[in-house]
């Protein structure tokens, strides 16, 4: 049963991701983007993390995509204002450059079999010890205090730069 | 099937496919959302790690998912700003008339 | 090793001149600026010659060296090499031959400059340029020696600007460029390795006296050459880097080329710097090193070789040029050439000889040629000239002191240094194993004596006797130089005359009178049994003036009477009945001197200078450079300035990165 | 929470600079528009005190905070004094520029010194999750301010294409740190060099380090980004991005890289480094030959810089290797330090030579082509000569500060050649090096040379009207030519601070 949701799910992100790069239209790719994350968070819930998933919906769907629909909105591109795209060989070597970057990564990952090949190690039934929002806040407010703080700075940084940029008259 | 090298090899699938809609795409916003894409492989990466080092290391992996959650945002916000400024000075979203600087 | 802390004055002085005219030189007239420039170089001579004198208390056989440690400069290890100055005998020598040649030459460009735009720029240059060639003679290591000297070649590129607009299309910059910059990349890797020997000898200091106490122990080192599979010993690889620096600086082959484009500045600056001062500051380097190359023989041969091969052929391409300034240019590589092949033959004492010589009579060569141009609005061309003897007796006269002296004449200064070369060359092969190459050099640098003395009075007599050739316009316009400029010619043309009296040959002083010798105190090998040589030493001596003489003769009468010249010259050579039939038959004659004498020098040395020069020199630099430009091209080409194509450059990237790893893993 | 705060205190030069970017903030939105020109002072108040509190730390070896997210020790120490001198001599050329251009805000102010303080932190990360957020308050600063300038085509361009490439290249990164993670079960860089096989996934997010961080300091073939954002981005942003942004790269590459993979990893990663160097030396030394405009021009030679860097590295490299020559250890501070003495020589040439292309030269253009250059001698004869200055010592030409730093680098690998040769290994990958990097190094000095020329040969053009720079430019025009003269004549002192620097990664 895992093992099956595993796969649809995985079909599914894959399917989304590959839409993504190839619409021609942005609003369509928002909409891709849209069903990766989510796929992405029942992803995290498979993998024991119920804080994170719930995460990632509030943050990628919530904040990132509304972002993106935002500014499609504002740039209101007609389809007929889309521009040409890259030749079909430009797309082709980038694809094949691409593939051979995954079969890069994957050749890596299958070369440390004794690292991964198992599965999932089992967690003790019944605890919240892993994903649990208990023990993510535990961490953040013990050993990743300071990388926490710094996400604090980091978004005051980027509120600054995205307003400097855009803001119609200062 | 539910292995963590099928998960790292999804991800690696998923960090690929992002990477093409960078290289291959000329609609700025199709190329940072391909950016998201690629992050977001990332945090599948992480997550897989995380589940398999459930018992050593701390939480690590997951408060770095955690962050590359906020890193995404705050890229986001900053690439679409970068975006419109281009966007009102050229009236286009297309990448490759950004080529004024060349050689 | 005396502290003396008087030294920092020498180089500071024209440092201080740069100072004040190129910052406050807009404000200034001309005559302060004028002032000013000649005046710092004055100081500094005083300085020098204090120093000479204190030496001079010592006694002149004496090996003291004075020092002044300014401070300490780049750390390594436990010792750094610090910023100070060394002066022992070679440096005194070379530091009085620059200051007082500088000297005379700043006073003489006051005249020559009189009409310049901007002359507080030219000055300033001209001061910086004596500042950074006095830290590449004081200096007491060889880091502080390369701060001079690329000091001493930006000033020379700097002066370039002067007559072109950008460097980029000024052929001369390119070559003088590639050349050097070649040259610099030799020397600057001989530090590296004298440094890497050093550290490893547990005596990290660059300063001369340890470089000559500890490299020459590493003779017996030898490195393998990966590509051809022989070895190399570890000395005769630095001194052969230190020797392509030398060639770059000092014009030899094959990177001479720049020299003779390099003569389009300023004739003062052709006097300063092409001919007295920057152009031997390679054979000052290989004197200052002379333990160091005394330990590779190899090595030694090689500078010897070059160096007499450059005398000759250089000095085949001078008898052909038309431009006074390119002959004299021919003419400082063939001298550059004779020092070192002194310093192949480790007579190092004789080639700064006939440097300190060389620089008194060609910088009076060089200044009578500007006099010539001061005077002719700027020809160049010898073939318009002519009979300039009437109108300007000073330079007509001060030029042929030195033009007899460059020919070896006898009792000139020219005569003295440059028959001492030939001796010691002649001598090595006489001592040494491999005679036959000393003997061949000696043979070559005869030959090119010859050429010297033909060439030389070959411009003498083109530019001063016969009819003038010049317009009646300029005709009118013809006039001495102002005293500024006459002045130091003759000082010059006195040091040239009797300069060569600081060292008589062995035979003739025996070693009494050969006080130049003693005072410069390089180390050098005993001649063995001096005195069974005696004969020899004669023999040479009179040969050399033979040569000497008979080549001026020749070229006097062949560019004076012409054919008739040639008919007086059978007369005189052969007296009998023979002579009588070459007479009747002069034109037979002419033909037969003209086919296998003028026409074969001739056409030789212009395929010389234009196979050597034009195909293969110019060939090289302008392949460098269209290489350059073609790569520059292609690779500027591949910046697109498209996002997606620099994404791709990135991703090409990682995959070779991640190739290269990940198969290094599994393997 | 009190703990927190007394283990924060180590940490004041970093909290003190993101108080200063928060007051700037502030500042900028509540004060009125005509009062705008105090603004760089706050930014340098903020610097200097940031400065002092800095030196306080110097010399109190390591101090490891928050459980060892962060190591305040010589080396990050050293390299946070390098940016905030670059930020204070970008604030110093800022004034009136800023005005010129059009950015006089708050948020410019505020953003360099988010972008300081996330390199300073950068520099001092012990693991790798501070460290790459670091790197992102600083990417993301510097990202906003290539954009300043937003009414300028080139400056929307050259954002635009350094956002995206460096997302991209983050992307990579975090993957890297991901692989590293997964194989580790550690994110703290010291607990990475102790784990033992794992290779392929280990040496995949080696490699990708590499690429990310190669990115950040602009190694070919990772540089395709600096021409373009360098010739786009507002002169004073341009060289604190070509100094400051290089510099913290560096620092976070050679912590990681000899922190986490010494020993027998480090026969992996030279090689690569080997090839990048070449590449980057040979690349940003000729394309930079035929530039017209100088502003890009020293873009390609700030690529070529990075390559002279890189050749410390690779000694680095083959001197850390197992199994170890003896003698080799000795070898290593001298190198490193030398590497570190060069970012410091770079500093004040590059800084020095931007805050001279940000004077105007027609209407809010930077004074960038060769034109625009040509008889800058006559029309202000002391900031040519201070240009002169700053190009000869990056053509590495005696006696200025960066011929000093050339020798030490080169020197570097040719002492590494030689314990190679004297021990028998007849390997000449550090000689090959050396001697590229001595020719292009030498054949440079002829596209300095001729903006020299330009200035000193070339009459000026009519059509350039000349703008008075401000206190602050020329102060920062004079100051840095002076270190550059102090950093070639007495290098001594400077080279043991930066000895005392490196021991913090190999002693």
């Amino acid at each position: 049963m895992s093992d099956v949701m595993f796969v649809a799910l995985a079909v599914v992100s894959t399917a989304s991701a590959l839409l993504l790069v190839t619409r021609r239209n942005p609003l369509y790719a928002a909409l891709c983007m849209m069903v990766l994350f989510g796929t992405t968070a029942l992803l995290f819930l498979k993998l024991s993390a119920p804080f994170l998933a719930a995460m990632q919906v509030l943050v990628y769907g919530g904040a990132v995509l509304m972002l993106f629909l935002f500014t499609i909105m504002l740039l209101n591109l007609h389809p007929e204002e889309l521009g040409s795209e890259k030749g079909l060989t430009f797309k082709l070597s980038a694809g094949i450059l691409s593939a051979v970057l995954a079969i890069f990564l994957i050749y890596a990952v299958k070369f440390s079999r004794d690292m991964t090949g198992g599965s999932f190690p089992e967690l003790p039934a019944g605890s919240a010890a892993f994903g649990s929002a208990e023990s993510v806040g535990e961490g953040i407010f013990d050993a990743f205090v300071l990388p926490f703080e710094l996400v604090s700075v980091l978004i005051v940084a980027a509120v600054a730069g995205a307003i400097v940029l855009t803001k119609k008259k200062l | 099937m539910f292995t963590v090298d099928n998960c790292l090899v999804l991800s690696a699938v998923l960090f690929a496919i992002g990477v093409f809609g960078v290289i291959a795409r000329r609609n700025l916003l199709v190329i940072l959302m391909s950016i998201e894409v690629m992050l977001n492989a990332v945090n599948l990466a992480f997550m897989s790690f995380a589940r398999q080092h459930a018992f050593e290391g701390g939480n690590a992996g997951q408060i770095f998912v955690l962050i590359v959650m906020a890193v995404a945002a705050a890229e986001a916000a900053v690439g679409l700003a970068i975006l419109l400024a281009f966007f009102r000075n050229r009236q286009t979203a297309d990448a490759d008339e950004a080529n004024l600087m060349k050689n | 090793m005396i502290e003396n802390n008087t030294i920092f004055l020498i180089p500071l002085m024209p440092l201080v001149g740069f100072l004040i005219n190129g910052l406050l030189g807009k404000g200034l007239r001309r005559s302060t600026i004028g002032m000013v420039a000649c005046a710092m170089p004055v100081i500094s001579f005083a300085v020098a010659l204090s120093l000479f004198i204190k030496f001079s208390q010592f006694g002149l056989e004496c090996d003291l060296t004075f020092r002044q440690i300014m401070i300490p400069w780049i750390g390594v290890g436990s010792i750094g090499v610090p910023f100070g100055f060394a002066v022992d005998h070679l440096t005194i020598a070379m530091t009085l031959m620059i200051t007082g040649v500088g000297s005379l030459i700043h006073i003489y460009a006051t005249g020559y400059m009189s009409h310049d735009r901007s002359p507080e720029r030219f000055f300033a240059y001209m001061n910086l340029f004596m500042f950074s060639m006095l830290v590449l003679v004081l200096a007491d290591n060889i880091l502080l020696m390369f701060v001079g000297w690329e000091g001493v070649g930006l000033c020379s590129y700097l002066l370039i600007g002067y007559w072109y607009e950008d460097i980029l299309n000024a052929k001369a910059g390119k070559k003088a460029f590639v050349t050097n910059r070649v040259g610099d990349f030799g020397f600057l890797l001989g530090i590296l390795l004298i440094f890497a020997l050093m550290t490893g000898n547990g005596t990290p200091s660059l300063s001369f006296a340890k470089i000559n106490e500890v490299i020459p122990k590493f003779a017996p080192v030898t490195y393998e050459v990966p590509v051809i599979g022989g070895s190399i010993g570890a000395v005769t690889l630095i001194c052969l880097l230190l020797f392509v620096g030398a060639a770059g600086k000092s014009a030899q082959i094959p990177l001479y080329v720049w020299l003779p484009d390099a003569m389009a500045r300023p004739t003062p600056v052709s006097a300063l710097i092409h001919a007295a001062t920057m152009v031997t500051s390679g054979v000052y380097m290989i004197a200052r090193l002379a333990p160091v190359f005394m330990a590779s023989p190899a090595a030694l041969s090689v500078v010897a070789t070059i160096g007499a091969v450059t005398a000759l052929f250089a000095a085949t391409i001078a008898v052909t040029q038309n431009d006074i300034k390119k002959v004299l240019a021919y003419s400082t590589i063939s001298q550059l050439g004779y020092m070192f092949l002194a310093m192949g033959v480790a007579a190092f004492g004789a080639g700064i000889f006939h440097l300190i010589t060389h620089a008194f009579f060609k910088a009076c060569l060089f200044l009578c040629a500007g006099s010539v141009m001061h005077a002719m609005a700027g020809e160049l061309d010898m073939q318009k000239m002519g009979g300039l003897r009437k109108w300007m007796p000073i330079t007509f006269w001060t030029m042929l002191v030195s033009t007899m002296a460059i020919s070896g004449w006898p009792l000139f200064a020219g005569f003295f240094s440059k028959d001492e070369i030939l001796w010691k060359t002649l001598e090595k092969g006489m001592t040494s194993q491999q005679g036959t190459l000393f003997y061949v050099l000696y043979g070559i640098g005869l030959l090119a004596a010859v050429f010297t003395a033909f060439y030389m009075f070959r411009l003498v007599v083109l530019t001063f006797l016969g009819k003038p050739r010049m317009s009646e316009e300029t005709q009118k316009h013809l006039h001495e130089s102002p005293s500024s400029m006459t002045i130091p010619l003759m000082i010059l043309a006195f040091l040239a005359a009797v300069g060569g009296f600081m060292w008589l040959p062995g035979v003739i002083g025996h070693g009494k009178f050969a006080w130049f010798h003693d005072f410069l105190a390089i180390r050098e090998p005993a001649a063995h049994g001096a005195h069974d040589m005696a004969g020899a030493e004669w023999t040479s001596l009179a040969l050399s003036v033979a040569l000497a003489l008979g080549a001026s003769g020749l070229s006097y009468l062949v560019y004076t009477r012409g054919r008739s010249a040639v008919e007086k010259l059978a007369k005189t050579v052969y007296l009998t009945r023979a002579m009588y039939r070459f007479s009747l038959n002069k034109y037979w004659v002419d033909e037969i001197y003209e086919a296998f004498v003028i026409k074969p020098i001739y056409y030789g040395s212009i395929a010389l200078w234009l196979f050597v020069d034009v195909v293969i020199i110019d060939g090289l630099v302008n392949l460098a450079g269209i290489l350059v430009k073609w790569g520059s091209t292609i690779f500027r080409n591949l910046q697109t300035g498209f996002i997606g194509s620099y994404a791709v450059t990135v991703l090409v990237g990682v995959l070779v990165v991640l190739w290269y790893l990940i198969l290094q893993v599994l393997k | 929470m009190e703990h927190l705060i007394a283990e924060m205190k180590p940490l004041s030069p970093v909290l003190i600079v993101f108080t200063g970017a928060l007051a700037a903030l502030l500042a900028g939105v509540f004060s009125k528009k005509e009062n705008s020109y105090a603004l760089p002072y706050i930014g340098i108040t903020t610097v200097a005190f940031a400065f002092v509190a800095l030196l306080n730390y110097w010399g109190r070896g390591m101090i490891w905070l928050l459980q060892g997210a962060i190591r305040i020790d010589s080396f990050g120490l050293y390299i946070s004094a390098i940016i905030l001198i670059a930020c204070l001599i970008t604030f110093l050329a800022s004034i009136g520029y800023a005005k010129r251009l059009g950015f006089e805000h708050g948020e410019y102010i505020s953003l360099l010194l988010f972008a300081s303080g996330g390199m300073m932190l950068l520099a001092m990360s012990a693991d790798l999750v501070t460290l790459f957020l670091s790197l992102e308050i600083m990417s993301i600063s510097i990202y906003a301010l290539a954009g300043m300038a937003r009414h300028r085509q080139k400056c929307n361009e050259a954002a635009l294409k350094y956002f995206i490439l460096g997302a991209f290249s983050t992307a990579f990164l975090l993957f890297g740190i991901a692989l590293i993670y997964g194989a580790t079960a550690s994110t703290k860089i010291h607990a990475i060099a102790q784990v033992q096989g794992l290779k392929p996934l280990l040496v995949a997010g080696l490699g990708m380090l590499i690429v990310g961080f190669g990115f950040k300091v602009g190694a070919a073939p990772f540089h395709v980004w600096v021409p373009d954002a360098y010739e786009g981005a507002p002169a004073t942003v341009t060289g604190f991005m070509a100094v400051a942004v290089k510099a913290a790269g560096f620092a976070a590459l050679l912590r990681v890289i000899l922190i986490a993979f010494p020993g027998t990893w480090a026969e992996y990663w030279w090689p690569v480094f080997w090839a990048v160097a070449l590449l980057t030396m040979f690349l940003g030394n000729i394309i930079a030959v035929f530039q017209k405009n100088v502003k890009r021009m020293l873009a390609y030679s700030g690529i070529a810089h990075t390559g002279y860097i890189l050749i410390g590295l690779v000694s680095l490299g083959i001197a850390g290797s197992e199994p170890y020559i003896p003698g080799m250890k000795a070898l290593m501070n001298p190198i490193a330090g030398g590497m570190l003495f060069y970012l410091l020589a770079y500093t004040f040439m590059t800084l020095g030579a931007f805050a001279v292309i940000s004077l105007a030269a027609r209407d809010e253009d930077d004074l960038e082509t060769l034109d625009d250059f040509s008889g800058l001698s006559q029309r202000k004869p002391v900031v040519a000569l201070a240009m002169a200055v700053f190009l000869i010592s990056m053509a590495g030409v005696p006696p200025f500060g960066g011929f000093i730093a050339k020798f030490y680098v080169f020197k570097g690998a040719i002492d590494v050649q030689g314990m190679l040769l004297a021990s028998g290994v007849k390997e000449y990958h550090a000689l090959a090096l050396a001697i590229l990097g001595i020719i292009t190094s030498m054949f440079s000095v002829y596209y300095y040379l001729r903006v020299v020329w330009f200035m000193y040969f070339r009459e000026p053009l009519e059509d350039r009207p000349s703008v008075a720079p401000s206190w602050g430019l020329h102060f920062v025009i004079f100051a840095s030519s002076v270190a550059i003269v102090v950093l070639g004549i007495l290098p001594s002192g400077f080279f043991s601070v930066a000895s005392r620097g490196a021991e913090a990664l190999v002693r």
